[in-house]
């Protein structure tokens, strides 16, 4: 676990040293008399070295002359993303490398938006059953296919990947009801579970259902910082090709790839992370890219009144909800929660925050997934109610909370000054503070007793059933919190929501009952507020055809399909 | 011998600061709020996990012997991990550093030049308009925060006038079109020793706003300097020596005053550095410039604190080495500077 | 020569700074009319600041209060600096953001005065090892840019106005320390403080009689101009996310937050960056005045 | 025939801000070649304004009120730039008080030479080279290499005197002025730098005007003597004349020079200080600190009155003798 620098680093310092004292010497000398060239020269190639981890410039493109290569050169799609690599090990990967992970990795299968003819697409299994019970599931596998470092892609090897996901993964917990993987031949693949769970939306998630290579998975087993220089070893599309940490991201055509390459493809990918999302705009509009991932909100009005674009608007999985600390006075008390939730102004938040581009949540499960629920109510500001509230719990003199959100979430951050200025209508003193995601998450896993008192939290289902998602995990009680950072424990709930996840393969329109006691309950309860579900909105310049957002995988766009004409 | 001994002399003292700083950047590494060990395993790990790393990474030693093991991995080029990457901060400074390296070369160096010249021109035409004008540059240029003149000169330049791009080092497609073959890490020597013209201009076109914006303040500080120290130096025996041979005022000012007043002056280069080293990360955020400045702010939101103690810690060293050679560059200019300090 | 460059980039010869009266400052004023007007609009910002609740046209959204109806307005005659992305007056926020803006650099600059003002007289008085140790970690101080170890503290404290303030405190008087120390290393050499000695006067007074009193015109310009350096210092920790913390306003927030929608509303963040350039700009006139007459190294 | 310098009734002030002040007033000095005037007088008394005047090297603050400065009888105010420039170290040269201020410290000085030689001549690299060292054997110095590599803070104050005067004959000027040229000097080296001015007075026929609050080391070198007070001759002649000198300012400034027959205590050094605006004096600009004053000192200035043979004292007591 001790992280090791390699044993260059010494020499490094050095070079690191000498290239600053040219560099000031070559100031120095240049306010004389406007010479530097000869300092210039190896303060440079002493800062080269360091830079090791620039890999070099698209293959063999230097060679050619600069015209040649642009009237020939590979037909690549840019796309400007914010999307940061916190990881390249496809097992650990829990975040928003997902991006570029879900080109290069696959799954079993990948779920369809929910206006497709099918509900799912095969990919690495070309079909499924399960048993009666839900019990067992049996996978058989696409043949032929073959991993980027040449390995062929066979049960042995869903079986390594699941079990290396089960067990070192983020996203280990989706695999939860497998008890056993069992190879049944080269191509068939069975999971015994030890209760029943829908597989299929398991097998489909964004996270940690995909395929690696065997060797590479050894490979990581024995060195822990394996995949991070930029190593991977999937079935999909795309291959890797160069990798600069925060900058850029080269993505090719893998030869081999199952699916083929016929018609209209791209050759290569070109995604630049842009964190900004002004700059995103300016990419777009230069025509330097033809797809940016994140625009200003204000400027995607713009750009729907614009000739040339279209803009995608789109329900998505994300969900915002803020979680109270039940554990601390007055929070305690769930007339007071409800209060709260009767101060915000729903509409204003929705205005404020994303623009209008969302639709007030009803509970935990965003709109459009599993099991979300028309008949789950909703608090609309009601002050007047609130107040009362407040009174009956003893505290019309008000009091003050401590709000924190995450400050690399601009709606987040939007939004948050609405429910200040609500709360001080009931007399509420509401402090806000905006940190990063991972200290805010560490504050409140931490020290629950004297964790912030709101945490607003974007949330989105791991795969494709909020369920046992987004209900158990952000509202079930347990030993030690990880994502139910309200400490709300309720056994009613939890046993609502424990029956009904049972139930969802065998009795789906029970447990759907269930669920929806289970939400009214939540939203009654209020251990949470539950402000909205966002649009997903993307700006689409009409010279790009391929798009479609598949909200079943929020963070993920599939450029097979996309090309830029 | 002398200047030898000089060197010597200051090169013991600066290691002394040196090791002041170290202690400093540990302290504050150690008095961040939040446990390190769970910082760096993040939010999913498991108390026990955390008290393993706590242990590996020696946070219940007293706290003397935690610097002493922090000494130790440093003078081995070791700061440790950055807890949002888990890459060694030393790599993750080292791919950053070339970028901003190119811009604070080419801020500083148009700082100095433009600094050098507004000065001479201001001290040169004391009192007249020429003079009013290079003071109101000066003063302006030490006035506006590089946060503000950056976004400025976006709106102006980029959309309004469209002269030059919002940010970036390069086009995204000049990856394809001309590649910049890697050979120092800055981008636009490195396009212009390969020869790549369309790259050259890329570059420099994408690093022109930046490094205005970079040398602004720098500048504005120099220009003070220089007016200053050229006033005192015009006013002395020899420029009246000089006039008294014929000498034309141009001659006196650009070369024969100047070479006396760069010296003190100079003295500010060495400030005007600290101002653009840290100018430089404003400026890196708004141009959207991947050099250390981003990574810090990166840092600052994650906490990240191996990450920017590492980028403080070197910022102290670069700023104690230009000071270092600004110190000799002084002595060597002026050949009565006595060398024992 | 390093050694006395100041944290403005002037050279201040403490040793040789003419101890002047309070007088000669008020004299400074009347003589250069572009420090008067400096100073005007110096003081009538910091009316504003004062005053600021009375002043804003709207209080609440100054403050920090959302409106859903007006987002991202141009200016009109309603908000005659346009409104920001959460429908906030502009104008309102840039009268009650003065107030982080700029009351508390001044708290900044007198703190650090506080505390190295005595050091530095201590210093340059006592001389030896006691001299010895506080210059020693004045020099470890100054070996940092001075923004960089705020930054690198407001990250070590957490985030806020008040540890954004405490850092630049802390990263700011080492300055003073040294300026003072010169003064007081001069004033000691001195003759009357041979004679205050004869005459019996303890160290300690002759300290607070001789020596600070004599460093308060040189701690007076300095102060001026550094006032405009730690309120762009402040404004940058804010731009940052270290300082003020939203949805309170302060101009660098302002326009950091202003950021995200810079190309198609301007306004948003290009008035809070005037306001502090005018103010920084007032101080930077008002300091280079004082310096004319009281550094003699810039005096005709 | 017109003299090599003349300066006719010249008046300078200086403007400083607020107030004017007349330093000089209405003088008149002429020098011929091959002739050494001393121009005398307590410091402050407008010896170096003087000048400086014939250079124009005068601060901006100072301007020129009346009168005109002729050297050939070509008028040096009214020149352009270019021609002043090109006057300014050919035909006259000036050597100034302290050798150790006067050279630019960060220059050698065969750097500091060869410039004047560019800025006058049109020659060779080797040819100003020979020329260097011609000038400065000319003055006395040997190791010509060594003195031409060194910074002015290797040599010694003489030296650079001596490398002052060196620069000074480059442009061959007709006219020297030397301000000051010993004050900063050791005693030795005062009377060898004076023994080096007669002699390229004698070698290159130059009209010399020396500049010295030293009545007596001036004496020993000049032909002739102006003495300065206040901005106004008081009084001139030939040197034997100031043997017994009429003004009482000339009288009181012999008095306070030390002389090895002087014996120690009888110096008496002149009561009081030059005032500072002397233009705004109604009578004698020494009436102040005159020990013979009259009441008719404070009414009108006395006029500067022949004596002699080119000698002429401005007192109202030498009227009445």
């Amino acid at each position: 676990m001790k992280p090791r620098v390699h044993n260059r680093a010494p020499f490094r310092l050095l070079i690191l040293l000498v290239a600053l004292t040219m560099l000031a010497a070559a100031c120095s000398s240049s306010g004389d008399s406007g010479e530097g060239d000869g300092s210039g020269d190896t303060t440079t190639t002493a800062a080269s070295s360091g830079g090791e981890t620039t890999t070099t410039a698209a293959s063999g493109g230097s060679e050619t002359t600069t015209t040649a290569a642009e009237a020939t050169g590979p037909k690549v799609l840019k796309v400007a993303t914010t999307a940061n690599i916190t990881t390249w090990d496809p097992v650990k990967s829990f975040s928003t490398e997902a991006l570029y992970l879900a080109n290069i990795y696959e799954g079993l299968l990948r779920i369809n938006p929910p206006d497709a003819a099918e509900q799912f697409t095969p990919l690495l299994a070309e079909s499924w059953e399960a048993s009666e019970d839900g019990l067992t599931w049996t996978f058989n596998l696409r043949s032929g296919v073959v991993f980027h470092d040449g390995a062929p892609m066979d049960a042995a090897a869903v079986k390594a990947s699941i079990d290396a996901v089960k067990e070192r993964g983020g996203a280990g917990f989706i695999w939860a009801p497998v008890d056993s993987i069992e190879v049944v031949d080269g191509l068939t693949v069975q999971f015994n579970l030890s209760y029943s769970a829908p597989m299929e939306l398991i097998a489909g998630s964004t996270y940690g259902a995909w395929i690696v290579s065997p060797n590479a998975l050894e490979a990581a087993a024995a060195d822990d910082t394996y995949f991070e220089t930029g190593v991977e070893a999937g079935t999909g599309p795309w291959v890797l090709e160069s990798y600069t940490p925060d900058t850029e991201i080269l993505l090719t055509q893998f030869t081999e790839y199952w699916g083929g390459w016929d018609g209209e493809r791209s050759d290569k990918v070109l995604l630049s992370i842009v964190p900004e999302a002004v700059q995103q705009q300016q990419m777009l509009e230069g025509g330097q890219v033809d797809l940016a991932t994140r625009l200003p909100l204000e400027a995607t009005a713009e750009f729907a009144d614009r000739d040339g674009y279209t803009v995608v608007n789109e329900t998505s999985w994300f969900n915002y909800l803020a979680y109270f600390n039940t554990l601390r006075p007055p929070l305690d008390n769930p007339k007071v929660r409800q209060a709260l939730s009767m101060a915000i102004p729903y509409d204003d938040v929705i205005a404020v925050g994303p623009l209008g581009l969302a639709t007030q949540a009803r509970g935990p499960v965003p709109k459009g997934v599993w099991p979300y629920s028309e008949s789950t109510p909703q608090y609309t500001q009601d002050l007047e109610a609130a107040r009362t509230l407040l009174e009956e719990a003893g505290l019309a003199d008000g009091f003050s909370l401590r709000l924190t959100y995450a400050a690399e979430n601009e709606i987040e951050g939007r939004f948050a000054p609405v429910l200040q200025a609500a709360f001080a209508e009931i007399g509420v003193d509401l402090q806000v503070e905006a940190i990063g995601f991972g200290q805010q998450w560490e504050e409140a896993k931490s020290d629950p007793a004297n964790a912030q008192d709101m945490f607003v939290v974007l949330y989105w289902p791991t795969y494709a059933d909020a369920g046992t998602d987004n209900l158990w995990s952000l509202f079930r009680s347990s030993e030690a919190p990880f994502f139910n950072l309200s400490y709300w424990n309720n056994p009613t709930y939890d046993k609502l929501i424990d029956d009904a996840g049972a139930l969802t393969v065998t009795d789906p329109d029970e447990s759907f009952r269930l669920y929806g006691e289970a939400q009214t309950l939540l939203v009654d309860e209020a251990p949470g507020v539950f402000f909205f579900d966002a649009d997903a909105v993307y700006v689409v310049p009409d010279h790009v055809s391929g798009f479609d957002y598949n909200m079943n995988y929020p963070f993920s766009l599939f450029f097979y399909p996309m090309t830029a004409g | 011998m002398r200047r030898l001994e000089f060197v010597i002399t200051r090169f013991g003292s600066t290691l002394m600061v040196l090791l002041g700083v170290t202690v400093i950047t540990f302290l504050l590494a150690r008095t961040v709020p939040t446990d390190p060990a769970a910082l760096f395993l993040g939010p999913r790990a498991r108390p026990e996990e955390i008290a393993k790393v706590a242990e590996q990474m020696g946070l219940n030693d007293p706290l003397p012997v935690q610097y002493v093991n922090y000494m130790k991995e440093l003078v081995q080029g070791d700061l440790g991990n950055s807890i949002s990457t888990k890459r060694p901060v030393l790599d993750e400074i080292f791919a950053r550093l070339p970028a901003t390296l190119e811009l604070l070369f080419a801020g500083m160096t148009t700082a100095i030049i433009v600094g050098i010249l507004i000065g001479v021109f201001s001290a040169r035409w004391k009192d007249k308009p020429i003079d009013w004008g290079g003071r109101a540059l000066a003063i302006l240029g030490v006035s506006i925060p590089a946060f503000f003149l950056g976004m400025l000169f976006q709106i102006v330049f980029f959309r309004w006038l469209g002269w030059f791009p919002l940010g970036g080092r390069t086009s995204v497609d000049l990856r394809f079109t001309s590649p910049i073959t890697d050979v120092t890490g800055f981008l636009v020597f490195d396009a212009l020793i390969t020869g790549n013209w369309e790259g050259f201009k890329d570059a420099l076109w994408h690093l022109f706003l930046p490094a205005m914006v970079l040398a602004a303040f720098p500048a504005g500080l120099i220009a003070r300097m220089v007016r200053a120290t050229m006033s005192d130096v015009l006013s002395l025996d020899y420029i009246r020596t000089a006039r008294a041979y014929g000498q034309s005022e141009n001659l006196i000012a650009f070369k024969l005053a100047l070479k006396n007043a760069i010296g003190p002056a100079i003295a500010v280069i060495g400030l005007s550095f600290a101002y653009a080293l840290t100018g430089s990360f404003f400026v890196e955020i708004i141009y959207t410039w991947p050099g250390l400045g981003q990574l810090t702010v990166n840092a600052l939101l994650n906490l990240d604190y191996p990450l920017i103690m590492g980028v403080t810690l070197l910022g102290a060293i670069a700023y104690i080495a230009v000071n270092f050679i600004v110190d000799i560059v002084q002595a060597q200019l002026d050949p009565r500077v006595s060398l024992d300090d | 020569m390093t050694d006395r460059v100041h944290s403005d980039g002037t050279e201040t010869d403490a040793a040789a700074t003419q101890p002047g009266s309070f007088r000669q400052v008020v004299a400074v004023f009347t003589r250069d009319r572009m420090a008067t007007a400096g100073l005007i609009i110096v003081i009538l910002f910091y009316l504003i600041a004062l005053f600021a609740p009375i002043l804003a046209p709207y209080p609440d959204e100054g403050a920090g209060k959302p409106n859903a109806s007006a987002l991202t307005q141009p200016p009109s005659a309603e908000n005659i600096m346009g409104t920001d992305q959460l429908g906030r007056d502009v104008l309102s926020r840039i009268i009650i953001g003065a107030r982080p803006t700029l009351l508390v650099p001044l708290v900044v600059v007198a703190l650090a005065i506080l505390v190295g003002a005595p050091l530095g007289a201590i210093a340059g008085f006592r001389g030896g090892w006691v001299d010895t140790v506080i210059m020693r970690t004045t020099d470890l101080f100054l070996s940092f840019p001075s923004l960089l170890l705020a930054i690198a503290i407001t990250a070590a404290l957490g985030r806020g106005l008040f540890n954004a303030a405490l850092a630049l405190v802390i990263s700011w008087w080492p300055w003073y320390t040294r300026l003072v120390r010169g003064v007081a290393v001069s004033v000691r050499q001195s003759d009357f403080v041979e004679a205050a000695e004869a005459i019996g006067l303890t160290k300690m007074q002759i300290v607070r009689k001789h020596i600070l009193p004599n460093s308060v015109t040189p701690i007076v310009v300095q102060a001026t101009i550094d006032l405009g350096i730690v309120i762009i210092a402040m404004g940058g920790l804010a731009f940052l996310g270290l300082g003020t913390q939203p949805p309170s306003p302060d101009w660098g927030l302002m326009i950091s937050e202003g950021r995200s929608v810079l190309l198609s509303s301007w306004w948003v963040a290009t008035f809070p960056g005037i306001a502090i350039f005018i103010v920084v700009f007032c101080f930077n006139v008002i300091g280079d005045a004082l310096r004319d007459v009281f550094d003699p190294r810039t005096r005709r | 025939m017109t003299k090599l310098l003349e300066i006719n009734d010249l008046s300078i002030e200086f403007d400083s801000g607020a107030e004017r002040n007349r330093a000089i007033n209405n003088i008149s000095i002429t020098v011929d070649r091959g002739e050494i005037v001393g121009v005398v007088g307590e410091s402050g008394c407008g010896k170096t304004i003087t000048g400086l005047s014939v250079l124009r090297l005068l601060p901006d603050t100072a301007s020129i009120t009346s009168g005109n400065v002729r050297i050939d009888g070509d008028d040096v105010l009214s020149l352009s730039n270019k021609k002043l420039r090109a006057l300014r170290g050919s035909k006259v040269a000036m050597i100034f008080q302290d050798p150790s201020t006067s050279l630019n410290p960060v220059f050698t000085v065969a750097s500091q030479m060869r410039r004047v030689v560019k800025q006058h001549r049109d020659i060779s690299s080797a040819e100003t080279r020979r020329l260097m060292s011609e000038r400065l054997e000319a003055v006395g110095l040997s190791d010509i290499d060594r003195v031409l590599a060194a910074y002015p803070h290797e040599l010694s104050g003489g030296m650079k005197q001596r490398v002052m005067i060196a620069m000074a004959l480059i442009g061959e000027p007709e006219l020297l002025i030397a301000d000051e040229p010993t004050t900063a000097l050791d005693v030795t080296v005062q009377s060898q730098i004076l023994a080096l001015l007669m002699d390229i007075r004698d070698r290159f026929d130059l009209g010399i005007m020396l500049i010295s609050h030293d009545l007596g080391v001036v004496s020993q070198v000049v032909d002739r003597v102006v003495v300065l007070y206040a901005g106004s001759v008081v009084e001139r002649g030939p040197v034997p004349h100031f043997a017994e000198p009429e003004h009482p300012y000339t009288k009181g400034l012999i008095g306070s020079i030390p002389k090895s027959t002087t014996e120690r205590g009888s110096l008496e050094p002149i009561e009081g200080t030059v005032p500072y605006d002397p233009g705004g004096i109604g009578g004698c600009v020494y009436a102040s600190r005159c020990p013979d004053r009259m009441d008719v000192c404070l009414e009108a200035a006395p006029s500067l009155d022949a004596v002699g043979i080119g000698t002429a004292v401005a007192c109202y007591l030498v009227g009445q003798r």
